[in-house]
């Protein structure tokens, strides 16, 4: 079970560094529905451990949630988002591609370094998946910040809220079902929000590239 | 009492002696015949039954500055025993603190510089300018010479000073002694407005400066600054000759011993007049802006000197 | 049932979905904000009268102590003065023309709503869904700062969801490793996360994973928070929001987030066994933050980011003084949260009457405020100098206190540096702000007060703020000293 | 607690204050009516104030409670007493009030109808309450209260003519200082409160003691500096001669008169009192500055030509001399030579009084002028002795007693420094003999300078011919105006002539604050007119030395009479040198007058000229000529100008780096912190 678990979660990470490596916002957008996928199969696996141990169905309603959402809903959306919004032709990272998988890996690296030195985490069958989720977040930031376009920043986001969902996840086996179905709404109402605000970002500046959001300096 | 008289007399009635030996020496230095040395006694005389002219524009301030120039200036005089005989130390007005003589004689300067301004003459303003840049840059060393002087008699009373000096063999031989004298002297030339710091002969207004603030003056009251002026040029010069040349030999008790005392101080006075009057004929009149240069001079000698007696004298 | 209050603007949002006309709109928002206040009222009137054990009441998920009274209570009365203060300011809006009926509607639904989550915020146990609620203030606030709809505030709203987003989310991480630092001493479901239990038990947590959990979720709520250097959203938003938004951002929603902050920080606290870890981390942000404030302060050129700034300040202040962790420190922080929600709330509603009035948010272009708005500039100049920490206004009490404290832990260096960093916040403000009070009128503006009842609203508060430097009635000092209880760990 | 009736008189003088305050506003509207009443009732305040303190002090018995309260906030006690120290300035204080008051009347009245003159006298009489406040407070906390009220409050009448835009960056600069010199004075209040557990500052004996040295002489630096700025000691002046002219008169005379002075109040109190000995190179340092401010202060003085800046000046030059007593009798007391310290400190305090009283009537001198004539300007001014003759009279004593000039009161004070440090050099090493004399020197500089500058100032704006209309046109000022600067003048010289009375005080106050005994080495002074206020040994009466002068004038003036018999005295126009008739713009001038001293002191003024010819074809047909001339205030250019400016290039460079506008920048806070913190709880 612990390398199933191991393994997911390092692709997890993997699409991470995928997604880094990205040049086109629309392969953001698959590359999160895949990740998306990933992290639904893994609590797919917890859900039939917690089925198979007392009865529970908690891991499969998320499970569920999850699909419905982040597999589908939320990259349609972003998807339609993109196609309304006008688009030049422009680079969309700074850096570039290798120097930018390599930071990633480097955060990576450096999370290992930092949590394996927890005290907790020395021996544990989690420890590997942890290092790979909160890598998860930290790239997810890292995405954030190296993207200019507000669709890439809206795909950041929402890997650094898988990323940290996916902790929860392998961590804990999940949180109480109130809380996740919490996050659940604010994750949806946020990129709702926030797709709005692309629109009218687009409407006002006449690009989505938010580089240009810089007038309120000081 | 009859000290404080004797004083008021002897100061009054030789100040205007003074002028007139120095003008005497620096005329006999000219090859040239000279007024006589009473001169100035006559001019006073004269001036004070001549009738005056004052200016319209001239306020109280004006007529009053001879009366409070003179008054304060005597005032002062009456801090300054003549003859450092025990009597006449004793019954010096109020010990004749030291910081009571510069004080009141600045008041006397204080008059003197606003009369200056009074008339609305330039020349006037001119003068007080000047006075008040050159009397302002010597008072801190005539304070720390006073105050070195007063260290060494434990007491800032100028009769005590004296009286310290007369105890002394030959005070001038005492290092720190000998460098406040020469403070001392330039503290005179400049506070009496004599060559180098100002030339009492000339009118020229690039030079003067005490001629100046009075020039609006006449009749009586010019009569009156005059004499404010030789009687303090006297008084500075009795300091001197107390504090430096002493007379250290005893002498006879009673009313003869004060006599010969009154009589060796007028020959001290004089001599030290011809000293002046030699010592203008032999300098020249210095650039005014060059006056801050002995001013800073005289000061270091003064620094110069307190710490002499600090670390000889002691 | 005292919970009550939670379903107020809940239905009251429900209500104004199908309310048209602009009056009753108002007169919903007043009495309903003046409802939930007399409730939250009389809560703590129950609580305070009823002595130490009734300072605690629990309801499932709910759960109210000392502590979230007081946050709570700030919460309602700004709300409800905040309301009042709204209504006069969307008329004029309205009335210029800047927004039409519908955004009105708009304000006050998003306005409940917001405040709606931030009570919620305040009344759960449960540290997982404290988040989802603080959470959800970021977004029931985002389209409150940007209402004006221009670039600038599009692009403060922009910066504003996704940098508190992202923190927040780091906060969440934290939350899951408190969650791990508790596995095998909290065994029950019902406890898992709740911040009751887990400060009982806090002895028995998982310590090195503590720290982890209490450092991201310190930078999480932090950003919320504004501490530097995650401060950066803040003067945006503050600076774009209606001024009512921005009273509110500042002076309620930061308290909320200090408020998981300080919750965490007790039990790392207690784990701990001394505050050096994680008090040293909270006395560090906090002299950051006021250092940077204070410097940035020097040269501001538009007023609303300067008293953003400010508010940075006092965030950093009251970190350093729940940082240092002293029974007294701790007091002094509760003060001053307190007196820096009224002065600060003051401030940015006075400085809506001035955007009303001048429509400009330069510095430089606002010359005799006094002459023209008497009260507003009176109000606005004498809490400049209140936030500012002169006597005898209430922060300059807190300020004392706090400082007090730090040089009573020997702290000198740290007190110091505070001391002359406040210093040179006042003289910023002086430098920058206090030019905008003199002069002549501009003679485009007519002189007056832009709105009469927010003027009210004004002098209310400011006989608040005079008031609380002055005198501090039994029963706040109880419910302070309780407070500082329950921050010390006595849960 | 028993209190007696004359406690009771000051519990009303306080409700008086209050009471010109409330009325202040409540007749808001009524001009007139506003001013008189709160003018009356703070004339009155000062009538009762000035009694109870005056028997308090010759009472004696310990500090009196005025009030106690404990407001529920923690650490947070307010505490008003007084002992004979507080008595003694609370006195200096009524005094200049009741004067400025009775001259507010009639001075404000130019604010009647263009000024809100309610909120006017409702801060005059908040100033009031709270300068007695700082001298009131019986605890750090009630101290600091009492201090940071009186700066907000002075602030905001600096800047009550706010329409002036100098007028606002001077009260910036003012409160901008005085708040950084609170902060430091706050922190060494924390270390006090936090090492000794001590909160009260009136009571008897020490209440400091128990410091640590280290502690000590860290509170000494930060107390020094912070009531450094307040008192305006070089180089933290500069907001000192900005702030005044800012002022209206009847305030810079509180200002100056009084308001620095609460600096030497808190040095008396918390250094010399409240810590309980006294280290000598603290008493070198105050000396040291004293003598800086003292010599700096008037020669940037004899610079001015507006008169309140000028005064501003002065009172630096005037705060100098204060420092420089207070200096030595640190070091005399540091010595264990007690005798000399308490004549030392008494000189001080009694200089406080004396400037007190000059200083505030010249600032109401000045008002008066510019009451008459609307400018400050001196080099317009001229020929007023004709036009304002009581006024003129008023000044010139003045000008006479702050240049130290017998037989006024400022020469008593400087006669008893002199005393001090005259009576402590036998008893110094080399180095404290060197600054001593220096510092002696200073004093004689400074009052020589200080004559010629109020030479300066009397001669040219009162003697000669009008140079501007607006000195042409020129009024005597109402009674009201007069009476107060006459108060001011008569107590000058009453002060002068009996000092004693104010030296019996002054020695209850050091017995009881310091346990300092002035008497042993200082007898005589008042009435009898031969016995001299002794110092080991000097003697002095500016009695019998007044007398003196009086009767040789007025033996002079029949002596003249006999000796010249009678003579005319014909009114003739000023000498002309022959040319057309002499006009007023060819009097001397004040740039003129202080010109050697510029060019003498160069190296302190920096002073620039120009000289522009102005036509159609300058070189050969010039229409005008302008002449200008500047001095650089060398503080601020090279030590204030460049801390701002590289303050304000480092903010400007903070503020851009880190709030660079752009979100990237900004999430990457987020992620560096993280890590940063990552690393932190991984080490620690």
């Amino acid at each position: 079970m612990t390398t199933y678990m191991d393994i997911i979660s390092l692709l997890i990470l993997v699409s991470s560094f995928v997604l880094v490596a990205n040049k086109k916002q629309t392969s953001y957008i698959k590359t999160f529905r895949i990740q998306s996928f990933l992290i639904a199969l893994s609590m797919a696996a917890i859900g039939f451990r917690h089925f198979q141990q007392n009865g529970r169905i908690d891991a499969f309603i998320l499970c569920a949630l999850i699909i419905g959402l982040k597999v589908i809903y939320i990259p349609n959306l972003l998807n339609k988002t993109y196609d309304k919004v006008e688009h030049k032709v422009e680079k969309d990272f700074y850096l570039n591609i290798p120097i930018l998988t390599l930071l990633a890996c480097g955060i990576a690296v450096f999370v290992y370094f930092i949590v394996t030195g927890i005290g907790q985490f020395d021996n544990r069958d989690i420890t590997m998946q942890v290092v790979n989720m909160v890598s998860v977040v930290l790239i997810g930031i890292f995405f954030m910040i190296t993207r200019k376009k507000a669709i890439g920043q809206i795909v950041g986001f929402l890997v650094v809220e898988n990323g940290i969902f996916g902790t929860a996840m392998f961590a804990a086996e999940g949180m109480p079902l109130i809380v996740d179905i919490g996050i659940f709404i604010d994750l949806l109402t946020g990129v709702l929000i926030m797709g709005l605000m692309v629109f009218r970002i687009n409407d006002k500046f006449d690009s989505i590239n938010t580089n240009k959001l810089k007038k309120l300096k000081g | 009492m009859i000290y404080i008289i004797l004083q008021l007399i002897i100061i009054i009635g030789l100040a205007p002696l003074m002028n007139g030996i120095i003008r005497k020496i620096k005329a006999i230095s000219q090859k040239r015949k000279g007024a006589s040395v009473f001169q100035m006694y006559y001019d006073i005389s004269k001036l004070m039954r001549k009738d005056m002219v004052v200016s319209d524009t001239a306020s109280w301030i004006y007529t009053a500055a001879p009366y409070v120039v003179f008054g304060s200036t005597v005032a002062a005089a009456l801090l300054v025993p003549v003859c450092a005989t025990e009597g006449w130390l004793n019954s010096a007005f109020m010990g004749g603190d030291a910081l009571v003589f510069l004080y009141t004689l600045a008041l006397g300067r204080f008059f003197l510089m606003l009369a200056g301004l009074d008339t609305g003459s330039t020349f006037g303003g001119m003068g007080s300018s000047r006075e008040g840049l050159i009397s302002s840059l010597l008072e801190p060393s005539m304070l720390i010479g006073l105050f070195t002087l007063g260290l060494a008699s434990g007491s800032l009373s100028i009769s005590r000073m004296m009286a310290e000096s007369t105890a002394k063999a030959v005070p001038v031989l005492n290092p720190a002694y000998i460098v406040i004298f020469i403070v001392m002297i330039i503290v005179l030339l400049a506070e009496t407005c004599r060559i180098p710091v100002d030339d009492p002969a000339t009118h020229l207004e690039l030079t003067m400066v005490h001629e100046a603030m009075i020039l609006e003056y006449s009749g009586r009251q010019l009569a009156l600054m005059e004499l404010a002026a030789s009687v303090k040029q006297l008084i500075i010069m009795t300091l001197i000759v107390n504090m430096f040349f002493p007379i250290t030999f005893a002498l006879p008790a009673g009313a003869a011993g004060v006599a010969l005392a009154i009589l060796l101080y007028a020959a001290r006075v004089m001599l030290l007049s011809v000293l002046i009057g030699i010592v203008e004929v032999c300098t020249v009149k210095l650039r005014f802006f060059s006056v801050p240069n002995l001013a800073a001079i005289a000061f270091i000698l003064a620094l110069f000197g307190f710490v002499n007696y600090f670390v000889l004298g002691r | 049932m005292k919970f009550i209050y939670l379903a107020v603007p809940v239905v009251i949002v429900i209500l104004l979905l199908f309310i048209k006309k602009r009056k009753f709109i108002y007169e919903l928002g007043i009495s309903a904000s003046l409802l939930e206040m007399l409730i939250t009222l009389s809560i703590t009137a129950d609580a305070v009268s009823g002595g130490q054990a009734s300072f605690k009441m629990s309801l499932g998920i709910f759960y109210l102590d000392s502590f979230s009274i007081i946050v709570l209570d700030i919460i309602t009365i700004l709300g409800f003065l905040i309301h009042i203060f709204s209504v006069g300011y969307m008329e004029r809006d309205c009335k210029s023309g800047k927004i039409d009926e519908k955004q009105v509607r708009l304000f006050f639904i998003l306005l409940n709503a917001f405040i709606f989550t931030m009570i919620l915020s305040v009344s759960v146990k449960n540290m997982g869904i404290m988040w989802v609620a603080i959470e959800a203030t970021t977004l029931a606030s985002v389209f409150l700062v940007g209402f004006y709809n221009k670039r600038e505030s599009l692009e403060a709203a922009w910066k504003y969801i996704i940098i508190c987003s992202v923190g927040i989310a780091m906060a969440f991480l934290g939350i899951v490793f408190l969650h791990l630092s508790s596995t095998g001493v909290l065994t029950h479901e019902h406890q898992f996360l709740n911040f009751t239990d887990l400060t009982v038990n806090a002895a028995n947590l998982d310590s090195s994973m503590l720290k982890f959990a209490f450092m991201f979720i310190l930078v999480g709520f932090g950003t919320k928070v504004g501490f530097a250097p995650l401060h950066t959203w803040l003067p945006a938003a503050h600076s774009q929001a209606p001024s009512p938004v921005s009273a509110m951002l500042s002076g309620v929603l930061l308290n909320s987030a200090m408020y998981g902050i300080i919750r965490t920080f007790t039990i790392v606290n207690i784990n701990l066994g001394n505050s050096v870890f994680a008090g040293r981390l909270m006395i560090f942000f906090g002299i950051f933050s006021i250092a940077i404030a204070a410097i940035v302060i020097l040269t501001q050129r538009e007023y609303k980011s300067l008293l953003a700034y400010s508010s940075i300040e006092h965030m950093g202040i009251i970190a350093l003084a729940v940082g240092i962790f002293t029974p007294a420190s701790v007091f002094a922080g509760l003060m001053h949260i307190i007196n820096h929600s009224f002065t600060k709330s003051m401030l940015f509603l006075s400085t809506g009457s001035i955007l009303q009035k001048y429509h400009t948010a330069k510095i430089s272009r606002i010359k005799g405020i006094l002459k023209t708005m008497p009260v507003s500039g009176t109000v606005f100049i004498l809490g400049l100098l209140a936030i500012a920490g002169t006597p005898p206004f209430g922060i300059f009490a807190c300020e004392w206190n706090v400082l007090l404290s730090i040089f009573n832990e020997h702290h000198f260096v740290t007190g110091s540096i505070a001391a002359v960093l406040f210093a040179v916040i006042f003289a910023g403000i002086v430098h920058c702000l206090f030019s905008m009070f003199y002069g002549e009128t501009p003679e485009t503006i007519e002189p007056g007060e832009p709105n009469k009842s927010g003027a009210v609203v004004l002098i209310v508060l400011f006989v608040i703020v005079l008031a609380a430097g002055l005198y501090m009635p039994d029963f706040l000092f109880n419910l302070l000293s309780n407070a500082s209880d329950v921050i010390m760990g006595e849960i | 607690m028993n209190l007696s009736v004359t406690d009771h008189l000051f519990t009303l003088a306080i409700i008086m204050f209050f009471a010109g305050a409330c009325f202040g506003l409540l007749f808001c509207k009524k001009h007139r009516a506003a001013n008189t009443l709160s003018n009356l009732f703070c004339m009155a305040g000062s009538a009762m104030g000035t009694i109870s303190v005056v028997f308090h002090l010759l009472k004696g018995g310990g500090p009196v409670t005025v009030l106690n309260s404990v407001p529920g906030i923690p650490n947070f006690s307010l505490q008003l007493k007084y002992d004979n120290l507080s008595a003694y300035f609370l006195l200096v204080l009524f005094i200049l009030t009741f004067a400025v008051s009775l001259y507010s009347i009639g001075y404000i009245s130019h604010y009647y109808g263009k000024r809100n003159v309610g909120i006017f006298n409702f801060l005059y009489c908040t100033f009031i309450l709270s300068m007695m406040m700082v001298m009131l407070a019986g605890n750090l906390l009630t101290f600091f209260i009492a201090w940071e009220l009186m700066s907000v409050v002075s602030y905001f009448l600096v800047v009550f003519e706010h329409e002036r835009s100098e007028n606002v960056k001077a009260g910036t600069v003012y409160i901008i200082m005085t708040h950084l010199g609170a902060a430091l004075i706050m922190i060494a209040f924390m270390i006090m409160n936090v090492l000794t557990g001590e909160t009260s500052i009136i009571g008897n004996g020490a209440f400091f003691t128990a410091l640590p040295e280290a502690a000590k002489n860290a509170c000494f630096l930060l107390l020094l500096v912070g009531f450094g700025t307040k008192a305006g000691i070089i180089p933290f002046h500069i907001w000192l001669p900005k702030a005044h002219p800012a002022a209206s008169s009847n305030i810079s005379a509180l200002m100056s008169g009084f308001m620095i002075k609460t600096a030497i109040y808190g040095i008396v109190r918390f250094i010399i009192c409240g810590f309980g000995g006294i280290k000598t190179w603290w008493g070198m340092t105050i000396l040291i500055l004293g003598i800086v401010a003292a010599v700096l202060g008037v020669a940037y003085a004899l610079m001015e030509h507006n008169i309140k800046r000028l005064l501003a000046f002065h009172s630096i030059e005037n705060i100098g001399i204060i420092f420089i007593g207070l200096g030595m009798g640190m070091i005399a007391y540091s010595k264990e030579y007690y005798p000399i310290a308490a004549v030392a400190i008494a000189a001080a305090l009694f200089h406080t009084l004396n400037h007190a009283l000059f200083k505030g009537g010249l600032f109401l001198g000045a008002g008066a002028i510019q009451y008459a004539t609307h400018t400050r300007d001196i080099e317009q001014l001229g020929g007023l002795i004709k036009k304002m003759p009581v006024t003129a009279v008023f000044v010139l004593c003045f000008s006479l007693a702050i240049s130290a000039i017998v037989p006024f009161n400022g020469f008593v004070s400087e006669w008893l420094t002199y005393q001090s440090i005259f009576a402590f050099i036998p008893k110094g090493s080399l180095c404290i003999n060197m600054i001593s004399i220096i510092a002696a020197a200073a004093l004689a500089f400074a009052g020589a300078l200080a004559a010629v500058c109020f030479v300066k100032l009397f001669g040219i704006s009162f003697l000669g011919l009008p140079r501007s209309e607006h000195a042409g046109e020129a009024k005597e000022v109402p009674p009201t105006m007069l009476g107060g600067m006459g108060i001011l003048a008569a107590l000058c010289l009453v002060a002068g002539l009996f000092p004693k009375i104010i030296l019996n005080l002054l020695d209850k106050v050091l017995i009881e604050t310091a346990a300092l005994k002035i008497y042993p080495n200082l007898s005589g002074g008042t009435v009898p007119v031969f016995s001299g206020l002794t110092v080991s040994g000097n003697k002095m009466s500016m009695i019998a030395i007044l007398a003196v002068i009086l009767a040789l004038i007025a033996a002079t003036v029949p002596a003249v009479r006999i000796i010249g018999g009678k003579a005319d005295s014909r009114k003739y126009g000023t000498w002309d040198c022959g040319f057309v008739e002499i006009n007023e713009r060819m009097q001397y001038t004040a740039t003129g007058f202080s010109k050697p001293i510029r060019i003498v002191f160069r190296i302190l003024f920096r002073p620039s000229r120009t000289l522009a010819v102005k036509g159609e074809h300058p070189k050969y047909y010039p229409d005008k000529m302008e002449y200008k001339v500047g001095t650089v205030s060398v503080f601020e250019k090279y030590f204030y100008d460049v801390i701002i400016r590289g303050l304000h290039r480092f903010s400007q460079r903070v503020k851009l780096s880190v709030q660079t506008g752009s979100i990237h920048m900004y999430l990457s806070y987020i992620l560096v912190t993280v890590l940063a913190l990552m690393l932190y709880s991984r080490l620690f």
